[in-house]
């Protein structure tokens, strides 16, 4: 963007807009130089039901404010009032794109709560179903990133192996979008004849999807102006913020749950997480293109080391008077966009005390978003939203 | 609008104050030549009159011709109001493909004719649904998706989400699930096809005539109603 | 980690360390020394990451739990550190100088607890709920079933069996508690 | 000029006949994006129902004079350059009424319908329509530098600024077409088309994701059907502008259609793959390769 100069006419913005003693920006919208600009809720650049305050002055943000709430159904209240297994239909609805990472927080924490064991076949099935989770979502948004510029044919062909996907966890676990799949105590059951055959076939065309989205996105020089040196999040603010997941390793921090915490079975599988050095709006969708490569090929080492048959479920207690003695706990598993975690606080009822989930989005969404789209230009704006992969739901639960 | 109306929302005005944002307060203004004005934006913005009813065409055949259109080209509001906005990007995609059946996607209120409910609404979504939903065109239809739009779903006990949609806007198709398949969207399309063709979907001239019911209930848990009664 | 909670103990009162998992563990300091002992996690032991700040309503003490829990990223550990404070006119310190988001759970707290944290940027704009005149909606005494009945024309004739029972019915018949 | 009737007639169906080429090439274009998605696609049809639907909204929201005017210049801009474009060569009726310089006046006209819809989207109040009026204001000035000189260099070339004579010259043989003989004028012209179509990567006066919509965010109803109509008219009418000018015409309908439909393929075919521009990226695109090609058509000329 700096290389030409003689059309780089963007003004000075360290004097103006003016700054009052504590930093704070002086905008005077009735001074005529700024206009304020709502993205959303109604927008479609706009990921899921959330909306932007833009304050702009030319094509210029000068400052953003996110709004969320629109989503809220106050699952942690609900969660309060419900036994521990009436919990999980509710909890797996805190975010729709990828609910199955909640389910698997939710037992995680209740068996670590309560001390039960979970059967090596059930920890093979769970790993399955979260990587297959993290596909079907990946799949969504890596093209996604080109959608946000106007190169709506990737996400064609995205969401319909996306729909692929969905149809084999309908096959393994008879839901589409909302699965209910993994219980406390295990899974609700093994993989149906030929799954596999079929599961092999919906990924080779995957492969064919994985080499179509580099020759359309990452080599169209369009895709490369619009995208490269925007967007940036600097290595500093990792910490600063609480940057995680993808957007933290394009950044050069490794922070991968599944490297740094191995659960389930994560331990006997071999994969590396990429990093990188420069966090851009390129960088980070390459990133994830890399996530898509590297999950299709977790899913292909878990369906040939899975064994054929065992145990899926430990007993448990029954769970109308499933009690638990008041206890905390911090549950996370990695779930595509970052660190997913879990507060639970059990009181010796057989209702939970607390859950309080921690999402990604949270930080990213929010604070981080707000910081980024500064200086940026509104027609960036989509785009940076959906290279840090938010997900409103879980911001406000 | 008459004088007495007028003060009634001027009351209203000082009680919710404490809700509006700043710029949406009544202000003192400096034009660009200098004068000063005094400007009010929940006023100045929007006109205040009340909707109209728009009666269908009274030549039978030049009506149903029309509404042989209008059922053939439903441009879908995108705006996605909860969950079962996960289900419209495979609507528009090869697995599903309703532009097969003249559905397309607009992006503004102006343009659409349909808005999908998609979804359980919390009281702050209602409240930019029915701006929404009173800036589209007459006729417009109103498809609820899902449970929770029917009795609240998995939602019945939740602080923030409406139970009944139907009590703050007409709907012409219910779509039962949690969350419903694309394939019951579609058939929910097909269902409001055929009211449209058969010239029972006016549920906008339905929505007028009961407006000061829909509008009681709207203002019972929108709380802080800081937009004009109507929003043209 | 057990070294690592002995020297917090030679300058923080420590109570109630409960070593959760092998890289987990909760400790209970006072309201007062809280943010000190976050700070000093942040500054001197490698607690870069700040996972996330959460609270816990014990009607039935009068008090509530702030959880302020801190992660290191390089010995993949995490702390957390509880505090009690009391619930009427509950009030905390602000932390958001030392992380950027802590604004977003000061505010949260503030609109789902009502514990007022002073200096905090926009803790008083509203954050998720619009225009909400009830008691905060997360505490225990605000009963969601109730106001959501008296609220929102629930629709007459929706059968809901009491999950309790329908389950007894269903998986355990011969139950008989 | 004598009134003629038989010649209005005529004009006036040579204008239903372009309006429905545009609105079935639009379908077929629509069919053609659906099928390299992998997806059945709309109904060709598709385009009819959609604009008998917009007239037949019941309720309109005015803001104001201009508001309804900015459909009526903007068809009036599409109109205005059917009329004095030269449609079949050779044909008496169907030349409607161009003249002599009539390249001049096209020219002009192109910018007309745009300065109209910009005032009337201002009056929408909407800031997305303000914002994308300034985009499209701002990328059809620069569209227009290496169209003009393009368009200079043919008029050198051939002497003459009555688009019924360029064609005149082009007749023969398929290598007398500009496109054999000033190459370089050609490919500054038909990457300015590019941006003419306003599909991506030129699209962001639209741009969904961006600013939705853009200028007619608040058009509705009959505003939005008059928008199509004309939008329908105007994508031949540049079509058949630059067939005339480039690819030596067309002698009968059936070469009209398909010439015309080649040159607006060619735009959707390059919007299909590349993402969109932003605006300033797409002002300088315009002013670099596509300009220096036009300067050196006119030096070679």
């Amino acid at each position: 963007m700096m290389k030409n100069s003689i059309f780089n006419i963007s003004p000075d913005r360290s004097k103006y807009p003016e700054k009052d003693a504590e930093g704070n920006l002086m905008v005077d919208l009735d001074s005529q130089k700024y206009v304020k600009l709502w993205q959303g809720p109604q927008h479609p650049g706009v990921t899921g039901n959330m909306s932007l305050e833009l304050t702009i002055s030319g094509d210029e943000i000068i400052q953003a404010k996110t709004h969320v709430g629109y989503l809220h159904r106050g699952f942690e209240k609900l969660m309060e009032r419900r036994k521990y297994i009436q919990c999980f239909p509710t909890c797996i609805r805190m975010c729709v794109a990828e609910p199955d990472y909640n389910e698997y927080n939710l037992a995680a924490g209740i068996e670590e709560l309560s001390g039960i064991e979970v059967p090596e076949m059930a920890q093979w099935l769970r790993t399955l179903v979260l990587e297959m989770a993290r596909l079907q979502s990946l799949l969504r948004v890596v093209p996604g990133q080109g959608g946000t510029f106007a190169l709506g044919l990737g996400v064609q062909w995205g969401v319909y192996l996306r729909d692929l996907i969905l149809d084999l966890f309908e096959e393994l676990t008879g839901g589409r979008v909302y699965h209910m799949y993994i219980l406390p105590g295990g899974v609700r059951g093994l993989l149906p004849d030929g799954f596999k055959k079929r599961m092999e076939e919906t990924l080779k065309k995957i492969d064919e999807f994985v080499v179509n989205i580099d020759n359309l996105m990452f080599s169209n020089a369009v895709f490369k102006q619009r995208a490269k040196d925007v967007g940036i999040i600097q290595p500093e603010w990792i910490d600063q913020f609480g940057i995680v997941g993808p957007n933290a390793r394009s950044a050069g921090f490794m922070r991968d749950v599944r490297k740094d915490y191995p659960y389930l079975v994560y331990d006997q599988l071999d994969f590396e997480p990429m990093t990188m050095n420069y966090s851009d709006i390129y960088n980070r969708a390459r990133l994830r293109w890399h996530d898509l490569i590297m999950t299709v090929d977790l899913i292909r080492q878990i369906m040939a080391k899975i064994p054929e048959t065992g145990d899926i479920k430990a007993p448990t207690p029954n769970v109308l008077h499933w009690k638990i003695p008041r206890n905390e706990t911090y549950i996370r598993s990695e779930s595509s966009r970052g660190e997913y975690g879990f507060y639970m606080v059990s009181d010796g009822t057989d209702k939970p005390r607390r859950i309080n989930l921690r999402g990604p989005s949270y930080v990213h969404a929010i604070s981080l978003l707000e910081h980024m789209l500064i200086n940026a230009n509104i027609a960036d704006t989509a785009a940076i939203m959906v290279s840090l992969q938010t997900c409103p739901p879980e911001i406000e639960r | 609008m008459t004088n007495e109306t007028n003060n009634i929302v001027e009351d209203k005005l000082e009680l919710e104050d404490k809700f509006l944002a700043p710029e949406n307060r009544k202000r003192q203004v400096t034009t660009p030549d200098g004068t000063i004005i005094e400007v009010d934006p929940l006023r100045d913005y929007f006109s205040d009159a009340r909707p109209q009813i728009y009666r269908p065409n009274s030549i039978p055949v030049i009506e149903n011709f029309l509404n042989w259109a209008r059922a053939e080209s439903l441009w879908v509001l995108g705006f996605g109001t909860g969950c079962g906005s996960i289900e419209l990007p495979p609507l528009t995609t090869p697995r599903f493909d309703a532009y097969r059946f003249g559905v397309q996607m607009r992006a503004t209120p102006r343009q659409s004719n349909v808005f999908i409910i998609s979804g359980y609404l919390s009281v702050k979504t209602l409240k930019r649904v029915v701006r929404s939903y009173e800036q589209m065109p007459n006729p417009k239809y109103v498809i609820a998706l899902g449970s929770c739009t029917i009795n609240g779903g998995m939602y019945y006990d939740s602080y923030n989400t409406i139970n009944r949609l139907d009590q703050y806007m007409p709907v012409d198709v219910y779509i039962a699930g949690c969350m419903p398949r694309p394939e019951a969207l579609l058939a929910g399309f097909n269902k409001l096809k055929e009211l449209i063709k058969a010239g029972k979907a006016e549920k906008a001239n339905e929505y007028v005539e009961n407006f000061d019911w829909y509008k009681a209930n709207q203002k019972k848990i929108i709380k802080d109603w800081n937009m004009p009664d109507y929003n043209w | 980690m057990e070294q690592l909670i002995n020297k917090l103990q030679k300058s923080f009162k420590l109570s109630d360390v409960k070593h959760q998992r092998e890289n987990l563990t909760f400790v209970t300091v006072k309201k007062d020394s809280a943010l000190d002992l976050v700070t000093h996690c942040r500054d001197y032991e490698g607690f870069s990451h700040f996972v996330l700040l959460s609270c816990v309503d014990w009607i039935e003490d009068g008090k509530f739990q702030l959880t302020y829990l801190l992660n290191n990223p390089s010995g993949k550990f995490d702390l957390g550190i509880r505090t009690f404070i009391s619930r009427d006119n509950a009030s905390m310190t602000s932390a958001h100088l030392l992380w950027r988001q802590i604004a977003t759970y000061q505010r949260e707290l503030k609109e789902m607890y009502g514990i007022d944290f002073p200096g905090s940027p926009r803790v008083d704009e509203s954050f998720i709920l619009e225009g909400w005149d009830e008691i905060p909606p997360m505490r225990r005494e605000f009963d969601t079933k109730k106001y959501s009945e008296d609220t929102y024309f629930p629709r007459e004739g929706r059968g809901s069996n009491d999950p309790a029972t329908y389950m007894k019915s269903k998986l355990y018949p011969d139950d008989e508690k | 000029m004598d009134f003629d009737l038989t010649k209005l007639l005529f004009t006036l169906l040579g204008l239903l006949i372009v309006l429905n080429w545009g609105i079935l090439m639009s379908g077929i274009i629509r069919k053609i994006g659906a099928r390299v998605a992998k997806r059945y696609g709309i109904p060709v049809y598709q385009g009819w129902i959609d604009l008998i639907k917009n007239y037949a909204i019941r309720s309109q929201i005015t803001h104001g004079i201009m508001f309804y005017l900015g459909p009526v210049f903007r068809l009036s801009g599409g109109v205005g350059l059917f009329l004095f474009m030269p449609m079949i060569f050779g044909s008496e009726h169907w030349s409607n009424y161009s003249f002599q310089g009539d390249l001049i006046l096209l020219m002009y006209f192109q910018f007309f319908g745009m300065l109209g819809m910009a005032l009337g989207a201002g009056e929408g109040g909407h800031p997305n329509s303000a914002i994308g009026i300034s985009r499209g204001l701002s990328q059809f000035t620069t569209i227009e530098v290496p169209m003009t000189l393009a368009v200079i260099a043919i008029a050198i070339q051939y002497h003459t600024l009555s688009i019924a004579d360029i064609v005149a010259a082009q007749q023969g043989s398929i290598l007398n077409w500009t496109v054999f003989t000033n190459p370089f004028a050609t490919v500054a012209a038909m990457l300015s088309v590019l941006g003419a179509f306003g599909h991506s990567p030129f699209n962001l006066v639209k741009a969904p994701n961006e600013i939705p919509i853009g200028p007619p965010t608040e058009y509705h109803g009959t505003f939005l059907g008059v928008l199509r109509t004309n939008a329908a008219i105007l994508h031949v009418i540049e079509a058949v502008l630059f067939m005339n000018l480039f690819f030596g015409g067309a002698s009968n309908w059936f070469e009209l259609f398909l010439k015309s439909f080649l040159i607006y393929f060619w735009s959707v075919f390059v919007g299909m793959v590349f993402p969109r521009f932003r605006i300033e990226q797409s002002v300088r695109w315009f002013l670099k390769i596509p300009t220096l090609l036009g300067i050196i058509a006119i030096i070679l000329a």
